[in-house]
């Protein structure tokens, strides 16, 4: 079908005057901004980039081909690996699609539950990915640190519910491990009267700053078309004014029982992002706010569900949530054994790389690490 | 928005020469996928983008399917010569005979489309678009759908790199995760793993002085 | 011992130690003790500086700091110093051997010469020349070729990026530095540190008459200060070594000693370029109030000086870093403009107090005019800058 | 937006610098080998097995049933099941591991083995300072190191410990009075028939027996 006009979005074209004279640049696999081993093979142009090849792999473990070989439950403690940020979704992303495959219901007090660990999450990345952005700024750690004194409040109250600070291996297939310990409640109903204070803490000190405006406005900016063609999700979308969350698109969970609105972009540079971090962070405030006085009592997992010997029919399920950091998506395959015949990862993180290239061409080397931290990545997810 | 099937019809209606087909997903979520010929599948991928508000292409992934060896025991009749009572007849015989029949394997390409132009206010389940290739050796071509979705590019690539599948089409195929010396395709279900995943031909003394050994070894096993 | 004995404390002490000597050695000994005290005192502050800094930053990160050698980590900078004393020193293969190793000396040396003519109390100065301030911005200005030996001699594309952008960004910020300076100078109708603070010496009320407290003179002060934190590669001008960009820009290979004579460098460069700050508009060795007098001279310098190093520490906990082209653009057309200005009207502040007479009213007058102007001059530029780069705050939709 | 916004950044420094030594809650960090965090209660990092009574290899709950080593994600897990039997905490003879390794280079702390274990022999432990010189030999751990009483289970983890030790009580107590009756009857039995049923007798004990096996395997974990 070669008569077949399709309308391609391709990176633009960097006309430079000699190739020779172009200075290419390895940044990474050991670059203090890469957030881990990642490289972009940069060629530049004085400190324009005319070229940028990301190159991946370096953390790569072959977590699916893993996961085939365990069965569905050992898969759940890996996916807390993938993003490390970001468990307590992993989990629940790798749980829904179970749940699809094989028709589990999950009982209400265990929704409620995940739905306040899944936004706590929500807030501590997008505290720590504002503090990473801002390292990456030259700002020398000191909103990096207010949003790891935040976070390491939301990780002890994972801590004393899961066990565990990051690898919370917290979610069940047809609802959660364990039930909340004494007290856990009125701690997070504390930690989540003190998180307004802490968001206006950030704002204060970065929001009307016009050093952050002037490098982040009007740099690395994303046009929603693209943006939809490139399968970008989570903030980096709506930045670019893209009304799409999967929490309101999909209703999973019980995320309808709540009262809470998506901030949108216009421009979909830097600053938008960063800022509608910012505005998330408080429309989560609000879910937990409603979230937890309205805990339910009852059980917390599906009586039919059992850890061992779990065989869903065959089949296949693609879940997905709306992750901190875009569209996290499992799609799993059963042949009726008790190891998945087909277990695949949708990384937000890798699939909003995908432009990277589009964004950081004609731009300075200096926009680059900035418009790389504002995609907000976490290299064990890209690799996997 | 539309299931599956109506996508399908919609679909024929449009372009009746194109071979799409319905595969049924037995499972709870009952997301039912369209398995698309690979020659047409860019005339039909675009479509779903341009007409069906298809635009955005979510998960990108590869399957493997071995080669099925089905043993079946068939009874046949035949006719065959027989003497019978001392004068040649012919006479209708049943044999029983055990087949042995191989389904050629082949690699499948898996699409997960969903709308972002319906966006929020049209809650749908995903489009499944599945390709596949001929066998799983050399019919290992299928079109790239990178030109009509972006997202499609890494995904590709981690197919290519992972199953094998060559993608037609695409703007830089690469392998994505392995490194590019790499020569095998980790994910396919018959991958052997090595020994040691410590052992690479990297340039440290010790691991080549390993590798030469290896080498000296298999050259004596040769000659032997 | 009273307040004089004490402010003088080490002019005395250089004095009699020198006539211990014959007299045909005394000159050169009170000279080699006047730069064994430099050579001394400065490090020191630097080693105190570098443990202040982490443990500043620290608290306004909310963190402890360096806690570990000594009470409070006090000791951290001996410890760093064994380290950096006993780590291999790498020379990339393919560098320039030779410059690679002079960089860091040339870098040390010239910087060590800016002190010579700086007045760090009363009579405490070690070269009373007329043409100081000059000498020292020449000198000053010649840490740039050392910044760019290193960066070329590494042979490494990042310190070859990181020295470009030293170059260009010293030597933009070196013509605002100059023209901020200048008015202090034309004020003081010297070029002679000791001068500019002797001019700034006396008390209305209580108040000390620093050049700070004029309009021109707040606008020369922080001009200078700006343009100083550019000189200096201080945050949020730290392109040429922007660790997140650039690795460690210029002196990204190097290690051990030489890396901390690059760091020595750096703090000794930043807190000269302060000291002469507080020579121009802050009253150099002068107290702030007229009945703290008694306070000896060189401990209000050094008071001073760390209030400075203070500040430093604390931009750098606050704000992000510029990029090149911003950089360059607030230089020329930004800082220039109203630093020019700041000259004409300096200028006019002399001509206005010749044409007004003296009297309250005539220098209330003469005080609003130079401020009206310097205000609005700032506001303009700063909006019509702001504008054309289409930067301003935003509001946010939301979708429900 | 003429430096406002620079200003504002500043007091907010300001305001943590100062904040910093004023109130002590503000600092996220502390000077650790002196002083120490609260431990947490529910926390993990790597399993040991659990013993009833003072002798660690007579109490060790371990039935080397192998099921943790199956459900390991990393398979750390290596047991060597005994070929002899010794009895458990309710008298009943049952295997025990002749090897139990766990390689903590390896494990990754998820906790798969303690929910799958139908005898609550296994938890996790929150001991952190496990850094040893030798890479290879110092993280395996074996049955020895890996033991630990029930006390120390109950100290770290009281809310798990109460529970757990109240159902294995409950089990005991149901298996005893099981085991109780059967001999009762038993002993009612032969009482009556003397000598000529003492076949029939011990077919009941052993079903007896049985039954309690049985309850024992579906019934430590709901």
């Amino acid at each position: 079908m070669s008569d077949l006009a399709i309308q391609s979005y391709l990176p633009p074209v960097i006309e430079v005057e000699s190739q020779d004279e172009l200075l290419e640049v390895a940044m990474g696999p050991h670059h203090p901004s890469t957030h881990g081993v990642f490289r972009m093979d940069v060629a530049l142009d004085g400190e324009r980039v005319v070229r940028l090849k990301p190159v991946f792999g370096y953390l790569h473990r072959n977590h699916e081909k893993i996961a085939e070989k365990t069965t569905y439950l050992a898969s759940m403690p890996y996916t807390d690996r993938l993003d490390y940020f970001c468990s307590m979704t992993n989990n629940w992303a790798y749980a829904l699609a179970v749940e699809k495959l094989a028709g589990i219901e999950v009982p209400e007090r265990a929704e409620y539950l995940r739905v306040i660990t899944a936004e706590l999450t929500r807030i501590q990345n997008h505290a720590s990915a504002i503090g990473f952005l801002l390292q990456e700024m030259g700002a020398s750690g000191t909103p990096l640190m207010y949003a790891f004194r935040e976070r390491e409040i939301i990780l002890d109250l994972f801590e004393s519910l899961s066990g565990s600070r990051m690898m919370c291996n917290y979610m069940r297939f047809g609802g959660c491990r364990v039930d909340l310990p004494a007290g856990w409640l009125d701690a997070a109903r504390q930690v989540v009267a003190g998180l307004p204070r802490f968001i206006d803490e950030i704002e204060a000190l970065l929001t009307s700053n016009e050093i952050l405006m002037a490098r982040s406005q009007g740099v690395g900016i994303l046009k929603p078309d693209l943006a939809i063609n490139a399968g970008v999700t989570g903030v980096m979308l709506r930045a670019t004014g893209v009304n799409y969350d999967v929490r309101k698109v999909d209703h999973y969970g019980i995320y309808d029982r709540f009262s809470f609105r998506v901030p949108l972009g216009e421009h979909g540079d830097i600053y938008d992002r960063y800022m509608l971090r910012v505005l998330e962070m408080r429309e989560s405030v609000k879910i937990l706010e409603q979230a937890i006085p309205q805990l339910p009592a009852g059980p917390i997992l599906d009586p039919k569900s059992k850890p061992r010997g779990f065989r869903p029919k065959p089949g296949e399920a693609y879940g997905r949530i709306e992750a901190p950091k875009g569209e996290l998506g499992f799609y799993l395959i059963s042949d009726g054994t008790g190891n998945p015949y087909r277990y695949r990862v949708r990384p937000p993180s890798l699939i909003n790389l995908t432009i990277l290239e589009d964004m950081c061409l004609g731009q300075n080397v200096a926009d680059v690490v900035l418009i790389f931290g504002s995609v907000d990545i976490v290299l064990g997810e890209v690799d996997r | 928005m539309k299931t599956s099937e109506q996508v399908l019809s919609e679909l024929l209606a449009a372009m009746p020469e194109v071979k799409v087909s319905l595969l049924v997903n037995p499972s709870a979520s009952a997301q039912h996928s369209l398995l698309v010929a690979s020659e047409d599948a860019l005339r039909v991928a675009a479509y779903l983008r341009d007409q069906l508000g298809y635009d955005y292409c979510s998960n990108v992934t590869g399957v493997d399917w071995l080669d099925k060896e089905t043993t079946e025991k068939r009874k046949t009749s035949r006719i065959v010569l027989k003497q019978v009572d001392g004068v040649e007849q012919s006479v209708e015989e049943t044999v029983e005979e055990t087949v042995k029949r191989v389904d050629p394997g082949y690699l499948e390409a898996v699409y997960h489309l969903f709308s972002m132009k319906h966006g929020p206010t049209d809650p749908h389940p995903p489009l499944v678009i599945r390709m596949r290739t001929g066998n799983r050796s050399d019919a290992v071509e299928l079109p790239s759908l990178t030109p009509v979705w972006r997202s499609a590019e890494f995904q590709e690539r981690e197919i290519f790199d992972l199953y094998g599948i060559v993608f037609r089409g695409h703007r830089d195929l690469r392998r994505l995760l392995m490194w590019d010396e790499f020569e095998d395709h980790p994910m396919r279900r018959d991958y052997v793993d090595p020994d040691d995943y410590e052992y690479e031909p990297t340039p440290h003394d010790d691991v080549l002085k390993r590798a030469e050994q290896q080498r000296l070894q298999a050259a004596q096993g040769g000659a032997l | 011992m009273n307040s004089a004995t004490l402010d003088q404390f080490f002019v005395l002490l250089q004095h009699h130690l020198s006539a211990l000597f014959p007299t045909v050695l005394q000159p050169w000994v009170s000279m080699i003790l006047g730069v064994v005290g430099i050579v001394a005192v400065f490090p020191a502050i630097f080693a105190l500086t570098t443990v202040l800094e982490r443990k500043g930053l620290g608290r306004m990160q909310n963190r402890l700091g360096p806690n570990r050698v000594g009470p409070f980590g006090i000791l951290q900078p001996i410890a760093d110093a064994i380290k950096s004393l006993t780590k291999e020193d790498i020379v990339p293969r393919s560098a320039d051997d030779v410059v690679h190793f002079l960089a860091p000396v040339v870098l040390v040396v010239a910087i060590f010469l800016g002190y010579a003519v700086l007045p760090v109390g009363r009579n405490m100065v070690l070269l009373n020349i007329d043409a100081g301030i000059l000498l020292f911005f020449a000198v000053g200005a010649s840490t740039e070729l050392s910044i760019f030996m290193a960066g070329w001699s590494s042979r490494n594309k990042y310190s070859l990026l990181g020295a470009m952008r030293a170059v260009a960004q010293m030597i933009s910020y070196e013509v605002p530095l100059l023209l901020a300076a200048v008015v202090a100078v034309m004020m003081a109708g010297s070029l002679a540190p000791t001068a500019i603070v002797q001019a700034q010496g006396g008390f209305t009320g209580i108040f000390p008459h620093w050049y700070v407290f004029t309009p021109w003179g707040f606008a020369g002060f922080a001009l200078f200060v700006v343009a100083a934190l550019a000189e200096t590669n201080r945050s949020p001008f730290d392109l040429p070594e922007g660790e997140s960009e650039l690795v460690a820009g210029y002196f990204t290979e190097y290690s051990g000693f030489k890396f901390a004579l690059f760091f020595l460098g750096e703090y000794l460069g930043m807190m000269s370029i302060a000291g002469y700050g507080i020579t121009l508009f802050l009253g150099g060795w002068g107290a702030p109030f007229s009945f703290l007098t008694f306070i000896p001279s060189w401990a209000w310098f050094f008071a001073k000086l760390f209030l400075a190093i203070f500040f430093f520490i604390w931009l750098r906990g606050t704000l992000p870093r510029l990029r090149q082209d911003q950089l360059m653009n607030f230089a020329w057309k930004f800082m220039l403009p109203l630093s020019l200005l700041n000259l004409c009207v300096a200028a006019a502040w002399r001509f206005l107090g010749e044409c007004l007479g003296s009297g309250t009213v005539a220098e209330v007058m003469r005080w609003l005019v130079c401020a009206a102007v310097l205000v609005l001059a700032y506001i303009l530029l700063a909006r019509t800058l702001l504008r054309r780069q289409n930067i301003r705050p935003r509001s946010y939709r939301y979708a429900d | 937006m003429l430096g406002e916004g620079i200003l504002k950044g500043l007091g907010e420094t300001a305001r943590n610098f100062v904040g910093s030594f004023v109130s002590e809650d503000r600092l996220t960090t502390v000077e650790y080998p002196e002083q120490r965090l609260l431990p947490i209660e529910n926390t993990r990092d790597f399993p040991f097995l659990v013993y009833d009574g003072a002798d660690p290899d007579a109490g060790l709950r371990c039935v080397s049933c192998q099921i943790c080593e199956k459900e390991c994600p990393p398979k750390c897990i290596y047991i060597v099941k005994s070929t002899d039997k010794k009895p458990d905490y309710v008298g009943k003879p049952q295997f025990y591991p002749a090897r139990f390794d766990i390689d903590i280079s390896v494990c990754m702390s998820c906790q798969i083995c303690v929910e799958v274990c139908p005898f609550e022999a296994i938890k996790m432990d929150t001991e952190f300072e496990l850094s040893t010189d030798d890479r290879f030999g110092g993280l395996i751990l074996d049955k020895h190191k890996l033991a630990k009483s029930n006390e120390h289970f109950q100290r770290i983890h009281p809310t798990e410990a109460a529970e757990v030790d109240a159902r294995l009580a409950e089990e005991k107590e149901k298996v005893e009075a099981k085991a109780k009756a059967a001999a009762e009857a038993a002993a009612a039995k032969t009482a009556a028939e003397s000598a000529a049923a003492k076949t029939a007798a011990e077919s009941a004990a052993r079903k007896a027996e049985d039954g309690s096996s049985g309850s024992d395997a579906e019934g430590v974990k709901p």
